[in-house]
């Protein structure tokens, strides 16, 4: 009979099994074999047996590596260490099977054989070793031109939808930004040295394909600013098989269009760039030639004031153009200043603006207010009025 | 510092994996199309055509599965692949007659094709039981259940209004974008941290635990003899184990009391509606594996009776702003209780403040 | 020159003046011609010269007088005393002539001879006398079979819209209902004993024309649960001066009517009874016949939480029969008995309900949560679930 | 209760006050038309009518005037008169051709009629310097400077989109629906108190003083004699004057920082959409009697932008939901400021939390 009674069960089925990935990587890993023993004994007893991470990492970086042990050594000996590297993906999650098929053997010697493709902030996940073989495995990675992501209080690994790689949509281009803004910020990504964790996340669009809307303390949401590219032959083609009527002029939020059953008409004006109609007739419509991003902060999950999402700070800017990403880099590293200073421990950014209020925060950071910034004014009547001298 | 060894030279440059015809047309695609369940093509302003095939992926990857990818890459795809934010395995090729090679290919591996267009694609999770110390149930093996008896929705043999997003996470940390999803499967701690007194001080700093709590259940208190450590007001604690975060000397996990909430009506996009949160659809299922069987089939109701009323595009929470709350708790049959109504700092903003009401049960 | 340069401009223009109204009582009342002085010196120094309230009333009666003084009685001795008195008005403002006659002779006898019709709350507010007045005016108003209303922490005094009495659209009593509950509840109206405040508002369709959900602790508000009455013939004639698609499908906030350019169709089970299409024709369309009311809790000015509307506590109840009435009366009391022995000082019904909890408010009044009390279920995981016996 | 004299007796049961024509019809009215600006007619199942003729009021009224209104009733209407829940005065009789003669005899004693239907009707206001010790602003002067310059939207002569309910408090305690108006005249303080330290022990209960602000902003404190106050954190204070209704040592009115702010979006009917908040439009204004120019011209304004844009029936606020708040303040010139983001308890709800935008200025 099997050992793994339990776990044997999660091979059936046609989506693909975690469990035979474990028995994989089992064959050649004692440490993936206690994994799946460990494993099925969780799911016996309904619980897991992992013990808090102490701290473990390699040499010059503080962070990184997610220090993980089993609770229960004695029974698990391989699995006493079984911490985790975070590897920074390289933008848009592109690789040449070279550079995977290194990092498998470098893994193989010197982990579990077990990965994450990807973590949920974005890294390649190498998924349990001992802290002896840390040092080794970055030396490897060295090799491998790999460098290791975020953990802990610093700049989390950014991450991008793959924008104009592949994307007709993107409105800037996100894997270069992404990349740019990666290595820029080497030093905060791998030393920990803010009141709480920082994510920047890059979508090309408001489709917004890597959910930084709702998981990055900076997002970085493509837009444009002149009209909707629009081709009424191809609009015409839609109308065949479309009901345009019901399924795009009607779920228009602003509302903004007219279909006469014969000729589409957008009001741009009014248009909120939602990208619906784009999305429901790709090959009729596209965002404008005229295109940069929206710059919004603040998003996390709910620990401790409740889940934020990002919030707009800047409606629109040409980031691709050099003089314009560098005045979105002085920005936030005045940002990281203040929230450095004033910011309490393990106090996001989204908690930091809530906090201070969202117009002294701009204030400081010398942005002027306007109303794209709020869903709607305030509409309690407790105003601050500044006490000039009268 | 003083190390001698190279530091933060950063991630390898995307350049060097893009495959040839996407450096060629990168910036000029023109627009795409659906080819058929899990495949799209892209036409650039160039003329030129990719065509992308998805594989499901269910995330925890052995290096020999790795390989295996990397064979089709290399057979198929100038030796390049991807994996998209959502953790599935692009496979790129501008040969349309390479699609069905590499659909097969991936089925041989036991990978089916799918999660384009209006479909389920897979589901964003966390670590669960594989690895993290803080979790309420399973990540993987609970996705693994459900996706298992949502494949008809993936793989495009049941077509769907439109997008549907699940995600799991398997404590309230929600590490992975949980909380704005069309459906959600949340771990949940359903008893207050069993609080080792001789350990407290020891391996943590007390006013950082005092101040973790987000409803200031946890004050410094003293033991008879002088140890110092930590009181939580079992009233207040709504096991969020952010304490647990920052101190291993209060841990919530139980084998019966943890277990699993759903949620509902979240999304990202900025398509038509706004990005919203889910809301709370079923506050408790115990944790049953391996299969979770409630836990499924509540989902299951759920995709249902949204995929036969929704109308095109229209997402889990558009349908239920549509409909109402009082109908979708109807129509899924779930028992609204206690804990559906918020009591967090805005709660009182999600009272309805308005006469605005349908014909219901109340009614009679 | 007149004394009163600056009030004299506001005789001018065609709206009432207030103005003349000072002018008109002050022909016979020396306390009108200090208030018409005092009020130009106020618009002189842009400020007010009144001071705070001591407790004044009459005998018997903790509430209905609002105490007031001038700051400067040496410049205005007859406003040294300038109290108001609020009187119960009729249910739904309803006067005889007599009755009001009756009045105004009394309150130039005792007092100033200005007014307000009414209150904001809903009195008819007497303003302006002397605390010696105040026992002979009470006397009086016994005589005139009019009490006085609500001040303090009391029950303030109850107000409706005219209901039946006028409108083809009420679908409950209100004149009535509200009636009674003046009546049932004197005691409480007249001897403040709670917390604070308690407004009982009553509105007999969901236009709410007395403002109920914005300003009333218990708001009742009126509603039917069968379908629209309608009258094909009267839409058809609408539809000859009305643009039926648009200004009454199209702004049906639940999207459930259909016109077809000839024939109106209403999916009664989706529509949330706003009133919108009823308004709009209203020889046409009706409120249901089974018909009775919602009650909502909580509305309030922002000092001190923020301001609130009302929430949905009981969805339908036919309030205008007996038992139904009586049960409502007896929810009420519990509420009050909670409120009473577990509200802070100075904390509305709102507040209380908002810090205890919505759902451990309603199982102490002993009602069982249903979704329609919500605009959408929590979106913060922090639930506490209860913790029974394992 | 030890008295003799009769207590709790309550109002006079409305019956006694009804016209004969209401009596009769009581909970039998079928419909209703308007028949011109400010006048009604109401159709009874058994074929009666009943005319209403709504005449304004300034609420703020002489015995001598109700007696000059009782002579009207007395000699169209059967002796019975009624004031409206907006404190109009309202003439019912069921002779349609008395309706022009109560209309002519309430024009003769200085009262226009209207404010029925889409229209302006009165507004809704408070005390103000005739009668309260807290008030910011006046009530009384400046709703008559106000409807004198809207009084052709009031008479029907300058016909609006839909129903515009204009209210006025004159602080912050807010006496009236202002809160929920579509155009809301609120008075406000800008400075903090102005504590008299040696009378706060005297005349008021510091810890009730403490508690009753808002932002925390008062603590308990002692004079260097020993003397018991309370000091204010002048950084916190936003000048709600709740702790001068608590204790009157504690003034906060001021000739030259006072003033009023207004406000816009609020509706309390359920109609359409459901009932919502007033928002900041414009935060300060300084007081300039006797007829607050400023003031009037900012509501004209706003009026006009709306009622030119408006579709039929459609409130301020929902006109502002469809054009956007951009275009709002754009359009009527007001300056968007930080006093327009809220910063008390829900202010991040209120945060633009999609990247859903308009086009506009933002974009050069
Ligand atoms: C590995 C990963 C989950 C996964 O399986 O993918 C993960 C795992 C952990 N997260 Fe996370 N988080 C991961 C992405 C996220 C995300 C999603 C994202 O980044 O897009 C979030 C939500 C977004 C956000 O940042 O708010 C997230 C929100 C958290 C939080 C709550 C933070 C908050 O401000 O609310 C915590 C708690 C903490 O920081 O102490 C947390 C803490 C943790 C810790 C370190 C547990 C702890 O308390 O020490 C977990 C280690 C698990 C383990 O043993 O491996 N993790 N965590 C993800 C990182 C992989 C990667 O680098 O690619
Ligand atoms: C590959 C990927 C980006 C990447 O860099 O990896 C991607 C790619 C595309 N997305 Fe996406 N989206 C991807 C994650 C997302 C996400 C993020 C997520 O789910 O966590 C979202 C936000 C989801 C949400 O709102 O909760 C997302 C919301 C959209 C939408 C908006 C749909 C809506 O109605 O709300 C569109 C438009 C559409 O499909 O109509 C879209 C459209 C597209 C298009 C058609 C864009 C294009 O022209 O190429 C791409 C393929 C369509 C498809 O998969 O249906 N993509 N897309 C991601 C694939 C994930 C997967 O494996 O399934
Ligand atoms: C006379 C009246 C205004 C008017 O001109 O019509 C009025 C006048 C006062 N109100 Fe009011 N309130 C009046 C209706 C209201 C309303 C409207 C309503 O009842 O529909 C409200 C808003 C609804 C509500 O209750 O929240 C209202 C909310 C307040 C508040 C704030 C209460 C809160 O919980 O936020 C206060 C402050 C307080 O209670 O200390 C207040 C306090 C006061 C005081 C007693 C001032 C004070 O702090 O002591 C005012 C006396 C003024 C004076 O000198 O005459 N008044 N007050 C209204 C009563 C007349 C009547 O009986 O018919
Ligand atoms: C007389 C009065 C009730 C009373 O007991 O005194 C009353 C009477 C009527 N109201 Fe009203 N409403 C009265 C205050 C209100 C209020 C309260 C307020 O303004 O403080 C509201 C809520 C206002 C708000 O939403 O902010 C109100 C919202 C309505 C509505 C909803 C309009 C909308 O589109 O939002 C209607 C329906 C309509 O007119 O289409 C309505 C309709 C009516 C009808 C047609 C009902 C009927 O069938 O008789 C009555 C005459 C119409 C008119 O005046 O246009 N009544 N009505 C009040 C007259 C006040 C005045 O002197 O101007
Ligand atoms: S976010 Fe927009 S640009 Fe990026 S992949 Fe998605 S649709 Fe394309
Ligand atoms: S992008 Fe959205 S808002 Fe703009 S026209 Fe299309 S559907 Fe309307
Ligand atoms: S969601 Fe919680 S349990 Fe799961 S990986 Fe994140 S921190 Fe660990
Ligand atoms: S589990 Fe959460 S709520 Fe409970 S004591 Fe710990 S931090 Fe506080
Ligand atoms: S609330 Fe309804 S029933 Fe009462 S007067 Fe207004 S429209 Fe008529
Ligand atoms: S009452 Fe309102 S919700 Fe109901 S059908 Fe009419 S417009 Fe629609
Ligand atoms: S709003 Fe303020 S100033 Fe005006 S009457 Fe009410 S309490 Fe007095
Ligand atoms: S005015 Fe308001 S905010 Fe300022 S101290 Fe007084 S109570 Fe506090």
């Amino acid at each position: 009979m099997s050992d793994t009674p339990l776990l044997d069960e999660l091979e059936k089925g046609p989506w693909p099994s975690f469990v035979k990935e474990i028995k994989m990587a089992a064959k050649n890993s004692a440490m993936s074999q206690d994994l799946l023993d460990l494993l099925e004994k969780s799911y016996r007893d309904k619980i897991g047996y992992w013990k808090h991470g102490g701290i473990v990492g390699v040499m010059g970086y503080g962070g990184g590596v997610i220090g993980r042990y089993v609770a229960i050594p004695e029974q698990y000996p391989n699995v006493r260490h079984f911490h985790t590297i975070r590897v920074n993906q390289p933008a848009g999650w592109y690789y040449s099977t070279d550079a995977l098929r290194a990092i498998c053997d470098m893994w193989d010697e010197h982990g579990s054989g077990l990965t994450n493709m990807h973590g949920s902030t974005g890294d390649l996940v190498l998924l349990g070793t001992t802290t002896e073989e840390l040092e080794p495995i970055f030396d490897e990675l060295i090799k491998l031109e790999f460098d290791i992501g975020g953990s802990g209080s610093d700049v989390r690994t950014p991450s991008c939808c793959l924008g104009k790689s592949r994307c007709e949509w993107a409105c800037f281009d996100t894997m270069e930004v992404c990349h740019k803004i990666t290595m820029q910020y080497q030093d905060e990504l791998h030393r920990p040295a803010f009141p709480y964790k920082w994510k920047f996340k890059f979508s090309g669009c408001p489709n917004d394909c890597v959910a930084a809307i709702a998981r990055a303390d900076i997002s970085f949401i493509g837009t444009w600013r002149d009209d909707i590219q629009q081709d009424d032959a191809a609009v015409a083609e839609y109308a065949k098989t479309l009901n345009i009527l019901r399924d795009v002029v009607e779920r228009c939020p602003s509302r903004c269009m007219e279909w006469n059953g014969d000729k589409l008409t957008i009001d741009n004006d009014n248009c909120v760039h939602c990208m619906h109609c784009i999305n429901a007739m790709p090959k009729a419509l596209a965002p404008g030639k005229d295109r940069g991003c929206s710059i919004l902060m603040g998003a996390k999950a709910p620990i401790i004031e409740g889940a934020m999402l990002s919030s707009m700070m800047i409606p629109f800017v040409k980031i691709d153009e050099e003089e314009d990403y560098e005045a979105v880099c002085e920005i936030v590293e005045e940002i990281w200043d203040i929230w450095s200073d004033e910011g309490k421990n393990r106090e996001r950014i989204g908690e930091f603006i809530e906090r201070v209020g969202k117009s002294n925060f701009l204030e400081a950071i010398g942005l002027e207010p306007i109303p794209e910034m709020v869903a709607h004014p305030r509409d309690n009547p407790y105003i601050f009025f500044e006490q000039e001298e009268d | 510092m003083s190390f001698e060894r190279k530091t933060d030279f950063g991630p390898p440059h995307y350049s060097r994996f893009l495959p040839p015809a996407i450096k060629a047309n990168y910036g000029k695609w023109k627009y795409h199309e659906i080819v058929k369940p899990g495949v799209l093509v892209h036409v650039s302003e160039s003329g030129d055509k990719l065509f992308t095939v998805r594989g499901a992926s269910g995330r925890l990857t052995a290096t020999d599965k790795l390989r295996m990818f990397c064979d089709i890459a290399d057979k198929h795809c100038d030796g390049f692949l991807r994996f998209t934010s959502r953790h599935n395995v692009e496979f790129m090729t501008t040969h349309e007659e390479r699609v069905d090679d590499i659909i097969q290919a991936l089925a041989d591996i036991g990978h089916p094709v799918g999660g384009i267009g209006a479909a389920i694609t897979s589901i964003v999770h966390t670590q669960g039981w594989v690895h993290c110390h803080s979790s309420a149930t399973d990540a993987s093996g609970v996705v693994k259940a459900v996706m298992d008896e949502v494949i008809e929705y993936f793989d495009g043999r049941k077509p769907i209004p439109g997008k549907l997003r699940i995600a799991l996470a398997c404590c309230l940390n929600m590490c992975g974008a949980v909380h704005c999803s069309d459906i959600a499967i949340l771990g949940v701690h359903t008893r207050p941290p069993a609080t080792d007194d001789t350990q407290v001080n020891k391996q943590c700093e007390i006013p950082n635990v005092v101040a973790a709590c987000p409803t200031a259940a946890i004050r410094p208190s003293t033991l008879e003899d002088g140890t110092r450590t930590v009181e939580v007001d079992q009233e207040r604690c709504m096991f969020c184990a952010n304490c647990f975060t920052v101190c291993p000397a209060m841990p919530l996990n139980n084998p019966t009391t943890d277990g699993i909430s759903l949620w509902v009506g979240g999304k990202v996009s900025n398509a038509r509606s706004k990005p919203t949160f889910s809301k709370l659809a079923v506050p408790f299922i115990p944790n049953n594996p391996p299969r979770w069987p409630e836990v499924t089939s509540k989902i299951i109701t759920m995709i249902e009776e949204w995929s036969k009323d929704a109308l095109p595009f229209e997402r889990m929470g558009e349908w239920i702003e549509r409909i109402g709350w009082p109908a979708f708790f109807d129509r899924c049959e779930i028992e609204f209780t206690k804990q559906h109504i918020d009591d967090f700092k805005h709660a009182g903003l999600s009272y309805n403040r308005s006469a605005h009401l349908r014909r219901a049960s109340y009614m009679d």
